[in-house]
């Protein structure tokens, strides 16, 4: 599963994007952020405040609970700035 | 016509209201909104002075998002055109950012629809603001105020 | 800039909007109204499809009572600067008719601004459309729906 | 006291404007509107609904029991259709 990142969540973990197989137990946004976090210092910084970190599954918004199975492409992200 | 673009070059805010109406005779109301890169004093200690932003997004999904608010103003309003454009990259103070154009028989349908667009373009087009200082570089916090905006439209059923 | 203008030319929307930005850093949202004239197929009885408009006005009366209510926007919204084009005269299906630009920090305050003078425009600027049809011509009749859009924005005190 | 009118009342009164002297007891738009109405045909026709006819005392809006005394223009014209 491809995995992106963008804006001070991108700068924290300190890659644009990675591959990563998902472990058994991680069925949602919420439990990936969780799994993510734990895989090191710079993860567990820009994990630190799960409420402020947005996600999308395959280019589409989604809640922490969204289920990942079968997507292709998430993405984590702080809330949006644009317009 | 209804066109979605995200470009890092400027646009010609005049020539994309023009192509919605030009050579039409249905088109009673013409909205065009164009946001720009306003010059902001921070104190010192907070920065200084605005010296550019730069604007990172999500390729393919900027487009995508916008497309969705787009076909969903068309539900609700009954446009004869929409154009959004949104840049990415660099901007200096002065610099057009977004643009969204509406094009509707009446005025009432061509307000509301720029007015929807550029509410969730705030809250949901996958863009990031990092503000470059005079003595600092930092990413814009989203605003409690836009959520607002954006939250006043109800879904449609 | 503030500028109010009847005039029987047809204008050029872009360069209007752009000469309330150009050059400054301190506006960011530009909002550009444009009325147009459109062609509508009445039935045969109703005097068939429309030829052209020729809108009648106050002179004098319409530019001061458009500058009242720029200047009632002023009151009520942070503007930098707004641009009201009324145009007269004989005008064809596909020309404009009415411009208005309002330039502001933030977008709010210009859509607010817009909406309210074109509200006010179509029910209290001293200008009547003629209609030319193919086969009549008349005065086309105020609508209750613009006095409702007008009687929306509560007075101030 | 110039009177002045437009659209669908000038072509029913037949002129664009005129000078009258107000004769004593007319005080108000509505007294002049009906003093008018009284001057022939063309104004009668003009002045058939005087709730659907507008005026402006000296280029501003006026209600029907707005005095007029001291005016230098009163206008009359249907509502407006302008925007």
């Amino acid at each position: 599963m491809k995995i992106r990142y963008f804006a001070w969540v991108r700068e924290r973990v300190g890659v644009e994007a990675e591959e990563i197989e998902l472990p058994a137990g991680v069925a949602t946004l919420a439990d990936l952020a969780a799994f993510l976090a734990r895989r090191g210092e710079n993860y567990a910084h820009a994990f630190e405040n799960p409420r402020v970190v947005r996600a999308a599954i395959d280019r589409v918004h989604a809640r922490p609970e969204a289920p990942i199975a079968g997507a292709r492409e998430i993405a984590f992200f702080p809330p949006m700035t644009g317009g | 016509m209804f066109t979605v673009r995200i470009q890092s070059a400027p646009f010609d805010a005049a020539c994309e209201a023009a192509a919605l109406s030009d050579g039409r005779q249905d088109v009673g109301a013409l909205v065009t909104f164009t946001g720009l890169c306003r010059a902001d004093d921070a104190a010192p200690e907070a920065g200084g002075r605005l010296v550019a932003l730069t604007l990172e997004h999500y390729p393919g999904m900027a487009e995508e998002e916008i497309a969705r608010h787009v076909e969903e103003a068309r539900r609700r309003w009954p446009l004869m055109g929409a154009t959004v454009i949104h840049r990415h990259g660099r901007i200096v103070p002065g610099e057009p950012i977004v643009l969204v154009v509406t094009a509707s028989a009446h005025r009432g349908a061509a307000f509301a629809a720029a007015e929807f667009l550029m509410d969730w373009l705030k809250t949901s087009a996958p863009f990031w603001k990092q503000e470059e200082r005079e003595a600092a570089t930092g990413w814009v916090d989203a605003k409690a105020a836009d959520d607002d905006a954006a939250g006043r439209w109800d879904p449609l059923p």
